[in-house]
């Protein structure tokens, strides 16, 4: 059958060449209609390799489908889905166009099989991905965007000298188990873990996520992230530094999370922490540990993006997105409260919502392989987790002290594309088994045994407990008014003065670090973009041909005599 | 020992070169150094080359050059360049040359290389395989006919090329004025204007004979075709050149060399069509030596018509562009007085 | 001996004479000349290693056993019809550039081409600011 | 017929420039010199296919044997470049007449075509023959022409622009001239083949050291190498649009021909590579001129000077895929050339189509027209990519085999080098991205067109083919392959 050769990005490039010839009504219902006729289309798909050609010596495969391709094909889809539904209400054709080639891209990356085709993708979901941060059209975003374009391309180039490294080695550029015994691994796990947002590297994703459109970010939040915990659990399961490092990635956001004012950053740092887990899982790298990374991937993609489509309609209606500057708008925007309140749980891992399934999954793979201390770190990220994404996001928005903001529930497609989400959380909650027919192990985990359950509301129990505690005695959450990362005197009496030592430095380390990166970025744009004068005479000046001639002359006589030396 | 002192003499021509800023007497001197390795070549047995140099380097350029000091004006500007660094390097460069020559063939050897590979059959067998007495003829038009042919297209790219650059599109009334200056102008040569017309038909018959003596001695069409065209230009500077072009119309000089250069290349596609590789005289005639003999008289015929017709053009157009520059001014001088 | 290599050396004076004129002097005319100089030498180089002691013309006559060798002398005629025609372009540039520059000294031209860069780079950052 | 073949692929567009002369109505020589210029395409393919099938080819001019007669030699090497001069050649001509239309005063058309196909002679007869002082006749055809044809530029700029290339391209010539004379004192032969038997007994001396210096550097001057380029910028900016895309697409690649001809099969590989410091001599200079070139690429506010630099870092990757001296760094050079020829082609036959509607190439003047010239400015991005190395684009293929013999060599440190060199590139064609998308058109500026079929169809011609040999690699792989192979072959 034909059919089966149509690798998934095809329906979404087609569709986007569709939508740039149509208008209203007709552009939204394609746009709809595109990610479901493509999920139709690839639920129908058998397992295989079903395109492949010879490129240069090699054979390339642009399209293979399996078991851990196909998940991350339909969470995709979805994804798109709801994404696109979020967005019906734009009339920005820049968007649109940038939302379809990007979520076709990302497609086109987790259906590659061999690094080349992957690299294509890698570059492509940077380069349609920067229009969702540049459509919001303001100077700011048009440096974030640049930053944020540089680096992904960067990492795109560091994918491509291990992919020549690696094919030097092996002779061959399929896409299949790398480890780290090469340059060629190390280079491409650091090109993944740029992408995946690994710690140091992670600043690409707080510095531009907040940036983007309302909509952009949902999409934003989807793919990128996920297409590189995808290309990791692909080519280095089981390599125990992913463990160290994911562990690190769910904890230090934490500490960010907590005092960033801006709402939407603050779900970006726990967009790290989350994909933290998903490493840590792959890291571990045994059946269990992987279906977990794996499953909460599709989770998190799905709740990630509720909480992001939550606060998107936020910003949407209300222009602000600072935790500082709203509050109560829990009285006017009750359905977005609620819808938020279901991301949230999820997020924070409650039974029967969909965090909980495939969190726990890799909490207990990490206990089965002794990595207690792992454990005991992932644990204390999940009640971090709650503390931030599960409290502080509603809790400022549509809570805390009212700013007097009267804003209305967004419009109806938010709502519907919202409440998809918000179900399927619920939904895969409740029903875990339909998400774990689809993993690629078999393993016969049940999270909803008493150990687990009860271990988790424990957690929960306590983490609110101490929330509501310290939100009694005023304690918590600290109401900063601005990002400035200067200690609170309330914070300061709050924790032990040792670890708010630690922590200072930490930020401090951070701030540095990220200021200097964007100013160093910044630089570089400037440096190349406005014209360095001095510079430009110099290269565009006009020579004589006296001087031409004057360099035969030389290079002649060095070579003369270079000759007769020999 | 003749060449010896040539050659010296070749070197202070050059430094003489170097230091004149008279554009003028550096055209001169150019002149002269044209007409040096003229004599040098002689004396090298190369007279082919001589002729040839004479008549090109000594002769056509000079005479370009001048035309072009009138219009642009005769003194060279002291430069502020500093000459040191352009000095020295050429120094080590040369200096480095110098010693790359020692182990060079000696002059005169006649054991060097290139007498003992290649050359030899053009020495010996020549007059069997081509029949021409002169084998520097043989090799240039029939061994080595192509190159020749690139020689010639190489003429015809310059004449197009200086055509591009400097024919003016010259309204009828323009011509009239300045023809009438021009001729004005000349009146005071009567004694040369008389001496040239008696000599120009000489010149055409020397030309005519060069053509075709270039199978026994020096001479051949490139040679016949620079004497041919000096012969119209000595009367386009005498009699105005808008009388020279009443005589030959701009356009049939055009067609004359392009034709030329077909001529050239349609021996070469005639001994195709009859199954020879191209500019294989051997399958013109029935006999091969006739046959080389036809072909290379054709080819010669093609490079005199081209050679001619391209000096013509090219002398044309700078004295066409000197007049407009003499008219303009003149018309300056008009309106400012 | 040392009379063997003369003309060599000779050749490579003459060379490097024809080479710093192109280099050290400004004038459009001068560098054509320079350049003429250093084509000539080469000819002379070909010319003098066809030269063979005691040889005459490549005319073929029955009481003559020693012959220059013909072949350079060849390359040279076609040399020489090369070096006219590139004289004659370079002239006619001369004259165009003379008409279009009002002047034939390099560095005149240089810096009337850098105004005018420079002037169109102002205009340029001027429109620049205001739009 | 068959057996004329290489003797055709030069004749015919010669043979077609003096009829031009006598047809003179402009259109009618237009089509003529396609015609001519197609067919002269048509035999290079045949040509192609019968050196793939059977070998070398060699043609012996006025039926002389080879060391006395001039020889035409058609290798695996040559039937490639005629491929890609002629094939190049067709398709700018066919934009040629709408563009030269506002270019160049109507009485000068004729010439231009004249000289034109004279040029594209002389390209062809340098890389059909296998005789040293055969290519020193057609090479001066092929730059007298070049020279008239830069000097018909609009402005006065082209006039200086060729003179400037009029004197170093005879200084070039004179040295490679001069190169030829001592090679042939040595051996007593010009002929090519004849040569490469020859040199081996004399090679250890100082006049063949000092004959090759001057072969090498007249050549790297007219490739316009590192530091030899500097007459290369200003005459393509200033040269009427037809003439710089041809001359970008193929004079540099005809020079390129020649440093390999010279280099592999006449010298040979063991003199060129290690009696003289040629590698490290090459690397390095190609190197700098990656980086030199991309950075002044940076700079350039005329669109026209941008490309023209860029090409000088072109040349810079072929050098130094050639300095590796190894079968996958001369493939990745001659991928080079073509790919290059490819691309460097269709942007500078869309910059042509721009100037066309906007008259005017400066970086400012290109503002906003991604939306008023969608389809040419496609191709400039396109076009741009390729240069990038993007994949699916041919820049892709020859920069993937590029750093492979890097890698191969263990020579990554210039490996990461020349993916540092690409990234500049990046930001190049950044620059023409920015400027066409991202920025409003100026106040003053009227509305342009899009640019008419007669540009398109040749652009995107180009640009197709710029794609469809980024993704069905093997044709040019394969035959660059077997042009390698043979070179290696033969001086071994």
């Amino acid at each position: 059958m034909w059919m089966i050769e149509i690798p998934p990005f095809f329906p979404f490039f087609i569709g986007t060449f569709i939508l740039l010839c149509t208008r209203g009504m007709l552009r939204s219902a394609i746009m709809i209609l595109v990610p479901i006729v493509s999920a139709l289309h690839l639920s129908m798909i058998p397992e295989g390799i079903h395109l492949q050609f010879a490129f240069l010596d090699y054979q390339l495969t642009p399209y293979r489908v399996d078991k851990l391709s196909i998940m991350f094909g339909y969470v995709f889809h979805i994804a798109a889905l709801i994404g696109i539904i979020y967005s019906l209400h734009l009339r920005d054709t820049m968007q649109q166009v940038a939302a379809m080639l990007y979520a076709g891209s990302a497609l086109g990356a987790v259906f590659a099989g061999d690094l080349l085709t992957l690299f294509v993708f890698w570059e492509l979901l940077a380069f349609t991905s920067v229009f969702l941060i540049w459509a919001r059209r303001t100077e700011r975003s048009y440096h974030a965007g640049m930053r944020y374009l540089i680096i992904q391309v960067l990492s795109g180039v560091i994918l491509l000298v291990g992919t020549l490294f690696y094919a030097h080695e092996n002779n061959t550029l399929a896409f299949g188990y790398i480890g780290l015994d090469s340059i060629a691994g190390w280079l491409i796990l650091i090109a993944f873990g740029i992408k995946c947002a690994f710690p140091i590297a992670h600043n690409w994703l707080t510095d531009a996520y907040p940036e983007a459109t309302a909509t952009g970010t949902v999409f934003l939040s989807a793919f990128t992230t996920k297409v590189a915990v995808y290309s990791l659990a692909r080519a280095y399961p089981g390599a125990e530094i992913l463990v160290y490092i994911g562990a690190a990635m769910t904890c230090f956001p934490i500490f960010f999370a907590v005092i960033e004012n801006d709402l939407r950053r603050v779900l970006a740092y726990s967009l790290i922490n989350q994909v933290g887990f998903m490493v840590v899982g792959i890291g571990i790298g045994t059946a269990l540990a992987i279906n977990g990374a794996v499953s909460h991937a599709f989770n998190d993609v799905i709740f990630k993006g509720l909480l992001f489509m939550s606060m998107g309609a936020v910003l949407h209606m209300t222009g602000r997105i600072n935790g500082s500057d709203l509050g109560g708008l829990y009285k006017t925007m009750p359905k977005t409260t609620i819808l938020c309140i279901v991301g949230a749980a999820s997020i924070s891992a409650f039974p029967l919502f969909s965090g909980f399934v495939s969190k726990s999954m890799v909490m207990s793979a990490a206990l089965e392989e002794g990595y207690d201390w792992i454990w005991l770190m992932l644990l204390f990220a999940s009640a971090g987790v709650f503390h931030h994404a599960g409290i502080k996001i509603p809790y400022f928005a549509f809570f805390a002290h009212d700013s007097g903001i009267r804003a209305n529930d967004p419009p109806n497609n938010m709502l519907f594309a919202m409440a998809i989400a918000a179900a399927l959380c619920i939904a895969i909650g409740i029903y875990p088994q339909a998400l774990y027919s689809l993993l690629p192990y078999d393993t016969g985990y049940n999270p909803y045994d008493a150990t687990h359950v009860l271990a988790q509301t424990q957690l929960l129990f306590f983490s609110a407990l101490a929330f509501v505690w310290l939100n009694l005695k005023g304690l918590y959450p600290p109401e900063l008014r601005s990002t400035h990362l200067d200690f609170d005197w309330v914070y300061r009496r709050a924790m032990p003065n040792v670890l708010q030592k630690v922590f200072s430095v930490i930020w401090q380390i951070d701030r540095t670090l990220r200021d200097a990166m964007k100013l160093r970025l910044n630089s570089y744009l400037s440096y190349f973009t406005r014209k360095n004068d001095r510079l430009s005479v110099l290269l565009s000046q006009n020579y004589p041909s006296g001087s031409m001639a004057m360099w035969v002359a030389v290079v002649l006589a060095a070579y003369l005599l270079l000759s007769f030396i020999k | 020992m003749i060449d010896i002192i040539l050659l010296t003499l070749l070197v202070v021509v050059a430094i003489a070169i170097i230091r004149m800023k008279d554009l003028f007497a550096v055209v001169m001197l150019l002149g002269i150094y044209g007409l040096l390795s003229a004599s040098f070549f002689v004396a090298m047995d190369a007279v082919d080359v001589a002729f040839t140099e004479a008549a090109v380097g000594a002769g056509i350029s000079t005479l370009l050059m001048l035309v072009v000091i009138a219009m642009t004006g005769r003194k060279e500007k002291t430069n502020r360049h500093k000459p040191l660094p352009a000095l020295c390097i050429v120094l080590i460069t040369g200096g480095l040359l110098i010693y790359g020559t020692f182990d060079m063939p000696h002059f005169g050897a006649a054991d060097a290389p290139i007498h003992q590979h290649v050359a030899p059959r053009y020495i010996n067998d020549s007059m069997a395989e081509v029949g021409v007495p002169n084998i520097v003829t043989s090799v240039l038009a029939s061994y080595r006919a192509f190159d020749t042919f690139g020689e010639v297209v190489v003429i015809f790219t310059a004449g197009i090329g200086v055509l591009t650059l400097l024919s003016v599109a010259r309204r009828k009334e323009d011509a009239e004025k300045i023809s009438s200056i021009n001729d004005s102008m000349h009146e005071q040569h009567l004694v040369i204007r008389i001496v040239a017309k008696m000599l120009i038909p000489f010149i055409f018959l020397f030309a005519l004979y060069v053509q075709f003596h270039g199978d026994f001695g020096p001479g051949g069409g490139f040679q016949a075709g620079v004497i041919f065209a000096a012969a119209i230009i000595l009367y386009a500077m005498l009699f105005g050149l808008n009388t020279a072009r009443k005589v030959i119309n701009q356009t049939f000089i055009q067609l004359i060399a392009a034709v030329g250069v077909l001529l050239y290349g349609s021996v070469g596609i005639v001994s195709l069509m009859n199954d020879g590789n191209f500019f294989n005289y051997n399958v013109l005639a029935s006999d091969p030596i006739a046959g080389q003999h036809l072909g290379i008289l054709l080819i010669e015929w093609g490079v005199g018509c081209t050679v001619a017709s391209v000096m013509m053009i090219i002398f044309f157009s700078f004295a066409g562009r000197l007049e407009l520059h003499q008219h303009n001014e003149r018309v300056k001088n008009q309106e400012s007085s | 001996m040392l009379m063997d290599l003369f003309n060599h050396w000779v050749v490579i004076t003459l060379m490097m004479s024809g080479l710093y004129i192109v280099i050290a002097h400004g004038n459009l005319i001068k560098k054509i000349v320079g350049l003429s100089v250093f084509q000539t030498s080469v000819f002379i180089f070909y010319i003098s290693m066809a030269k063979v002691d005691g040889g005459t013309a490549p005319i073929l006559a029955d009481d003559i056993v020693q012959y220059s060798n013909p072949l350079p002398h060849v390359l040279i005629l076609t040399a020489i019809v090369v070096g006219i025609a590139t004289t004659a372009l370079g002239l006619s540039l001369v004259v165009r550039i003379k008409e279009a520059y009002g002047s034939i000294e390099e560095e005149s031209i240089q810096q009337q081409d850098n105004q005018q860069q420079d002037n169109n780079a102002h205009a340029k950052r001027k429109q620049e600011e205001e739009a | 017929m068959i057996a004329h073949l290489p003797i055709l692929q030069v004749i015919i567009p010669l043979m077609a420039a003096p009829i031009c002369l006598m047809l003179k109505r402009a259109q009618l020589v237009w089509l003529f010199s396609l015609i001519a210029s197609g067919l002269a395409f048509a035999i290079s393919i045949l040509l192609l296919q019968q050196v793939m099938t059977s070998g070398v080819i060699s043609y012996e001019l006025g039926g002389w044997q080879a060391p006395w007669g001039i020889e035409y030699r058609i290798d695996k090497l040559n039937a490639f470049l005629l491929l890609i001069v002629s094939g190049i050649s067709t398709v700018v001509l066919f934009a040629a007449q709408t563009s030269i239309e506002k270019e160049i005063p109507k009485n000068k058309h004729v010439y231009f075509y004249i000289l034109y196909l004279l040029s594209l002679t002389g390209m062809l007869g340098i890389v059909a023959t296998g005789d040293a002082f055969n290519v020193f006749v057609f090479l001066e055809i092929s730059s007298l022409s070049a020279y008239a044809l830069i000097a018909m530029g609009k402005n006065r700029q082209a006039l200086w622009a060729s003179y400037q290339y009029l004197i170093m391209g005879t200084i070039g010539a004179t040295f490679i001239l001069i190169g030829i004379g001592l090679i042939y004192q040595m051996t007593g032969t010009l002929n090519m083949y004849d040569l490469s038997q020859r040199l081996p007994e004399v090679a250890q001396t100082r006049t063949v050291f000092a004959a090759f210096a001057f072969v090498i550097v007249g050549v790297c001057l007219k490739l316009a190498m590192f530091p030899l380029h500097l007459w290369l910028p200003n005459a393509y900016a200033y040269a009427p649009s037809i003439v710089t895309a041809f001359f970008a697409a193929t004079a540099t690649k005809v020079a390129v021909y020649l440093l390999i001809r010279f280099t592999f099969s006449v010298f040979g590989l063991s003199f060129s590579f290690t009696t003289v410091p040629l590698q490290t001599l090459f690397m390095a200079l190609g190197l700098i001129g990656i980086f030199a070139a991309s950075t002044s690429a940076i700079y350039q506010r005329n669109v026209k000077h941008l490309f023209a630099y860029s090409s000088i870092a072109q040349i810079g990757y072929m050098i130094v895929g050639f300095s590796l001296s190894t079968v996958t760094g001369l493939t990745a050079t001659l991928l080079h050339l073509f790919n290059h020829a490819l691309m460097k082609g269709a942007i500078f036959l869309a910059l042509a189509a721009v100037i066309y509607r906007v008259g005017n190439i400066e970086l400012n003047n290109l503002r906003g027209l991604g939306r008023q010239m969608p389809l040419t400015m496609a191709a400039i991005v396109i076009g741009g990519l390729s240069l990038i190395g993007v994949p699916l684009t041919v820049g892709f293929v020859s920069k993937w085999y590029l750093l492979m013999a890097l890698i191969e060599q263990g020579w990554w440190p210039v490996a990461v080098l020349i993916l540092l060199g690409s990234m500049l590139a990046v930001v190049y064609v950044w620059r023409i991205v920015e400027a066409a998308y991202f920025k409003a058109p100026l106040d003053n500026s009227s509305p342009v067109k899009e640019a008419p079929m007669s540009f398109l169809i040749p652009i995107w011609t180009l640009i197709i083919a710029n794609i469809y040999f980024g993704i069905d690699t093997r044709l040019s792989v394969q035959v660059a392959e077997a042009a390698a192979q043979s070179l290696f072959g033969v001086s071994l």
